[in-house]
């Protein structure tokens, strides 16, 4: 079984130009796969062992990590390990989410990298049965002031609404922030929400054999096979400038392969015996993790792959990641009702394969075997164990906080509402369709979105949070502090979190400080996880986020969902009625280092994180949450980047209406980020109920007026903003600076 | 009365128009665009979405779908014709309603939620609007930007057919068109989504009265 | 086997802020020369037919029909004989 | 002045949605001669510069800075000398 073809190299050549080392397999991962073959791997083989062994597919270095991620309690259906997480919300339905990172293709190709990205996740969700209901983003990206990432910021954005739009999927929230470290390389993750009826539950499995392995939806093109790791002139005529490793996306495609799998998955349950989208390594790890996970054996018929383009050869079939592909695994002698629904919607559905019970993953190509290995042993790259050290800059921070400069208060604040990572986002998110099946209830503007699940009193909210800064400054704190904002903003709209997704983001895990805010960062996440009974369901690692050996910043993005049972109880940030009473819930303390006022002022961040105290945060949460259900709140708004100052802009801009405040702090706790706080507002006549229910918790501020006067008061002055002007640089500031 | 939402592959708010309509009482369903056949409905939705994925023009290869005859043939018997969004591109790409929807004046999709003001009350789609209402609807739209020549704005403006102004043009929509309908009235498109402003949970109702103009116009004709 | 160039371009009546957004991003880009820009649709169609009369009044027909959008958009189009060779 | 006629196109590996469903909609409304569509974009951009070199080089220029995907996309253009008039 020693196939060459089309001039590919044979597997002595391959042996011998140590090819494999360029395809991301160490020599002792090549020497262990010529011992278990017990011969030399021919090309194909060598081909389909490095794109399974690859980090992003086998999380051969991560996983170790990934394992201590706490993810079971009474509402999980399903954990990590599938598509998508699935999570009981009552009534016999689910929820269904997940993220996904596509951070190098959206450098490379802002546009197109971000469209796929998003038309990834949703494949990710609907191959588990589910009606994807909101997508959600998470984007970090170099300073605005240059023009390469302006031009990445455009294309990024008009992806994301070009792929999100088509197939009419809302994209209801996301976070945008920004920083020098991820001018090289900026991260885009998207996370996708999506519903079902817990009968129509739908796993990636290939079991019984003889049952039929059915390719559907587009052609498959050698779109993600990177040209610069093949010895291209060895083994085709094709220059490697006509091969692309850019990925172009069809919303319109995807769109009727999504109505057609959901359509089939409703009407050919007792037929379909599984489902999953190709990602990464396209039809090699989706067919060989299905059978793998049902411990069978496949065979495929490469001839039989729709394909796009000519001559292509078995290693490009297995390795190529045209998008908008699907596996379906169907009952011998009954795929002929599934390739009908199929081909009614205009889409390819060809039989490819078939399970068997040898356990082997065998392609034939031209009436050849050209690969034939153990799957177990492809699907299970060698683990990785590797060394862990604290980052030295972390061993000689500095204890003392960072005091701000606030001796022009008024200006200080009009400049920090200008900081893109502050100001609104407002003229980005607009390219979004918020709104697109007409259940969304909070739209992007507040904490966190919410969306109703129709036919019920019920709501999902959603959210996507983290502060790299804090991370950079304390990883494992840093991640709790991720978690708890997520959750405030769940909170914040009434709801009660319910579980996680994330998207860790990484440098090298080859360098032992990374692997250890790694190791730091999942520990952090499950500390607070667990206090709120939120378990992480699903999630991406993206690692490798370096530019010219400078790592981002560690950047565990959170997605979060979170149930409300009643979706009249929905609560807003923006204030609502003149003379509601304002407070402040949770304690101000000296909270500067990795604060946006330190990066404002100082140009970088720097010293000890401050402290999160996890009592107080619950005992906060808990707070707004009895509140919202006791329906006591006109407004609800947690306090994040740039403190207490921003949330109260915020809470005016949105609700149109200005505020008279006084308050016994400083001037410079105004900046503060003390984490486990939020502002209210609350009418007259649930002032009584609230501060007996807030006790010491909640301390009044003001109230809300209707002038266009802010009026603040501190311990030591007096200072009065006017709202629209003010308003103007929170709302404007982004689009002045991309247009510069 | 019965109503068809037409669905073309790529549609997306068909379900969101099916779901209004039904929140009416009307006894509403979808029907796919490779049917033929619309003789047993008395109205007929266009719904938004991105028929055939916008390729070529916006509502360029949706208008030669197969139901487009039973569309055009329904119209001509003066049955009332509302698209939506998408279905009003489809409807002036069909030549069924004048003019084009050309790329927004600065490039680019827009979500947001406009000001709208009534320019004709006494059409099937605004009777049930107050006089001096301005109301606020959704729009989402990369092509919302209404271009006709002067003799048939002219036309529109004689005839009446302007149904709905922006008051802030989101888009370059020429003379702020948000609306129009053919001259018989019958035949009605417009960029806004008035089916995503209908239930007070979602924060706005502003669209409820266009569907109960059509309701009330259609009880009347009967 | 022919090969049909079809130059799709607004009428010059029609104002084209595609074109204008080019425009001043280059003159942003300091190409300080350029007075003008439109942009268009570009087609490449290759069609059978039984001679290049016929080949012509069908690119004429299907153009008119779908390509463009008459009340805005005019077009100018090259045929030429090409081998038959087609990209799956 | 001078007058650049660019024309823009996918790489031939480059999936190109539109042109697929532009094919299939030109075969359903019956020109069955059609064998392969591709759309792309063409623009016209007058410019001033010292001579056709110059205009050249420039054209290049900003065709792969701005005009183009050079991820995606590839062109080529005709340049030609036109009487200095601009419609504004
Ligand atoms: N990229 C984006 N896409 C959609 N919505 C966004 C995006 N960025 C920010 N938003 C929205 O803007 C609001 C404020 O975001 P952010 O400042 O990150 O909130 P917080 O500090 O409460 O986490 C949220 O409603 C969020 O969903
Ligand atoms: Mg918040």
């Amino acid at each position: 079984m020693t196939i060459v073809k089309n001039n590919e190299l044979t597997p002595e050549q391959v042996r011998d130009s140590k090819v494999y080392r360029q395809w991301g397999l160490t020599e002792s991962e090549y020497n262990l796969i010529v011992t278990e073959l017990n011969r030399l791997p021919n090309f194909t083989e060598t081909g389909i062992f490095s794109g399974m062994w690859s980090e992003h597919v086998s999380y051969k270095k991560s996983k170790p990590i990934l394992r201590k991620f706490w993810s079971t309690n009474a509402r999980v259906l399903q954990g990590p390990g599938e598509g998508a997480g699935i999570l009981d919300i009552g009534d016999g339905q689910a929820v269904v989410f997940k993220a996904e990172s596509h951070n190098h293709p959206s450098f490379v190709e802002p546009y197109e990298g971000a469209a796929t990205g998003v038309g990834g996740i949703l494949r990710d969700i609907f191959s588990m049965g589910a009606q994807p209901i909101a997508v959600l983003d998470s984007l970090r990206f170099g300073e605005l002031d240059d023009a390469h990432t302006r031009h990445i910021v455009d294309g990024v954005i008009a992806g994301i609404a070009g792929y999100g739009n088509a197939i009419g999927i809302p994209t209801v929230g996301g976070e945008i922030g920004f920083d020098p470290v991820y001018s090289g390389n900026p991260l885009v993750n998207v996370m996708a929400v999506g519903l079902m009826d817990q009968a129509a539950m739908q796993v990636g499995q290939a079991k019984g054999i003889g049952n039929s392995i059915i390719y559907v939806g587009a052609k498959t093109g050698r779109d993600g096979i990177n040209g610069a790791s093949f010895a291209s002139a060895e083994f085709s005529t094709e220059h490697a400038s006509d091969r692309s490793a850019v990925q172009v996306g069809d919303p319109f495609l995807e769109k009727l392969v999504m109505d057609a799998t959901l359509k089939a998955v409703n009407a050919h349950s007792d037929i379909i015996v599984g489902i999953q989208d190709m990602g990464a390594a396209g039809l090699l790890s989706s067919s060989s993790e299905m059978a793998a996970k049902a411990g069978m054996g496949i065979t495929l018929d490469l001839n039989n792959v729709p394909q796009r383009e000519t001559n292509m050869t078995p290693y490009e079939l297995m390795l190529s990641e045209s998008q908008e592909r699907m596996l379906f695994v169907v009952k011998c002698g009954e795929e002929q009702a599934i390739i009908d629904l199929f081909q009614e919607a205009d889409l390819d559905a060809v039989i490819i394969g078939e399970v068997t019970d040898n356990g082997r993953y065998i392609l034939e190509f031209d009436h050849q075997v050209v690969a034939d290995v153990p799957i177990d042993f492809l699907t299970h790259a060698p683990k990785q164990t590797l060394p862990m050290a604290e980052p030295k800059r972390l061993l000689s921070m500095s204890e003392v906080q960072y005091q701000p400069d606030v001796s022009n208060l008024k200006q200080t604040i009009l400049s920090l509402l200008a900081q893109p990572t502050i100001a609104s986002k407002a003229k980005l998110f607009r390219h979004f369709d918020s709104m697109v099946r007409s259940d969304t209830v909070i739209k992007p503007g507040g904490d966190a979105s919410l969306v109703r699940v129709r036919g019920t009193k019920k709501a999902l909210a959603m959210t996507t949070d983290v502060n790299a800064r804090y991370l950079y400054l304390n990883p494992y704190v840093g991640a709790k502090m991720a978690v708890a904002e997520a959750a405030r903003n769940i909170v914040a709209t009434g709801a009660l979190p319910i579980g996680i997704t994330d998207g860790l983001n990484f440098g090298s895990p080859d360098n032992p400080e990374v692997y250890y805010e790694l190791d730091q960062a999942v520990a952090g996440i499950n500390a607070v996880a667990k206090q709120l009974d939120t378990p992480i369901i699903s999630g991406n690692v993206s690692l490798y986020n370096e530019t010219d050996g400078q790592a981002i910043y560690p950047t565990p993005m959170i997605g979060m969902v979170g149930l409300l049972e009643n979706v009249r109880n929905a609560t807003t940030i923006g204030f609502k009625n003149v003379g509601d009473k304002i407070y402040i819930i949770g304690e101000t303390l000296d909270s500067f280092n990795g604060s946006e006022i330190q990066k404002m002022q100082t140009g970088s961040i720097d010293g000890q994180l401050f402290g999160f105290d996890d009592a107080a945060e619950m005992s906060s949460q808990r707070l707004v949450r009895t509140a919202i259900s006791q329906q006591l709140l006109a407004s609800a708004h947690d306090l994040s980047e740039g403190g207490l100052i921003v949330a109260l802009l915020e809470s005016s801009f949105l609700g149109q209406l200005s505020f008279n405040i006084k308050t016994a702090l400083a001037d410079k706790y105004l900046f503060s980020e003390t984490q486990s706080r939020f502002i209210v507002s609350v009418p007259e006549s649930q002032v009584v109920t609230f501060e007996q229910l807030a006790g010491q918790k909640a301390t009044l501020l003001g109230q809300v007026t209707n002038t266009d006067e802010m009026m603040l008061t501190t311990a030591t002055q007096q200072i009065i903003l006017s709202r629209q002007e003010t308003q103007k640089v929170y709302q404007e500031s982004i689009s002045w600076k991309l247009k510069a | 009365m019965k109503a068809a939402v037409i669905s073309f592959p790529g549609s997306n708010c068909d379900f969101d128009m099916l779901y209004a309509l039904q929140d009416f009482g009307v006894d509403a369903q979808i029907v796919s665009a490779k049917q033929t056949a619309l003789t047993d409905f008395d109205a007929i939705f266009l719904p938004g979405g991105f028929s055939y994925g916008d390729y070529l023009r916006t509502g360029a290869i949706a208008r030669f779908s197969p139901i487009m005859s039973a569309v055009t043939q329904a119209a001509n018997a003066g049955k009332l014709i509302v698209g939506i969004c998408n279905g009003f591109q489809i409807l002036t790409e069909a030549g069924l309603l004048p003019g084009q929807l050309l790329v927004n004046a600065t490039p680019g999709f827009i979500c947001d939620e406009v000001a709208l003001s009534i320019a004709n009350h006494e059409t099937a789609y605004t009777n049930a609007y107050e006089m001096s209402e301005s109301i606020v609807v959704p729009i989402a739209h990369g092509e919302g930007n209404y271009f006709a020549d002067d003799d048939t704005l002219a036309r529109l403006e004689a005839n009446n057919q302007i149904v709905f102004r922006y008051v802030n043009n989101p888009n370059g929509s020429v003379h702020d068109i948000a609306g129009i309908m053919n001259e018989r009235g019958n035949i009605f498109g417009m960029m806004p989504h008035p089916e995503r402003a209908i239930d007070e949970v979602t924060g706005n109702i502003d669209g409820q009265n266009f569907f109960k103009s059509i309701l009330s116009s259609i009880l009347t004709n009967v | 086997m022919y090969l049909a160039k079809i130059y799709v371009t607004y009428k010059p009546s029609i104002l084209d802020p595609q074109g204008e957004v080019i425009k001043s991003a280059l003159k942003r880009m300091d190409y300080i020369g350029v007075e003008q820009v439109s942009q268009g649709k570009y087609f490449e169609v290759k069609l059978t037919a039984k001679s290049i009369d016929a080949a012509t009044a069908e690119v004429e027909s299907f153009t008119d029909a779908l390509l463009i959008n008459q009340n805005t958009e005019t077009y100018h189009f090259d045929l030429s004989l090409v081998a038959d060779e087609v990209n799956a």
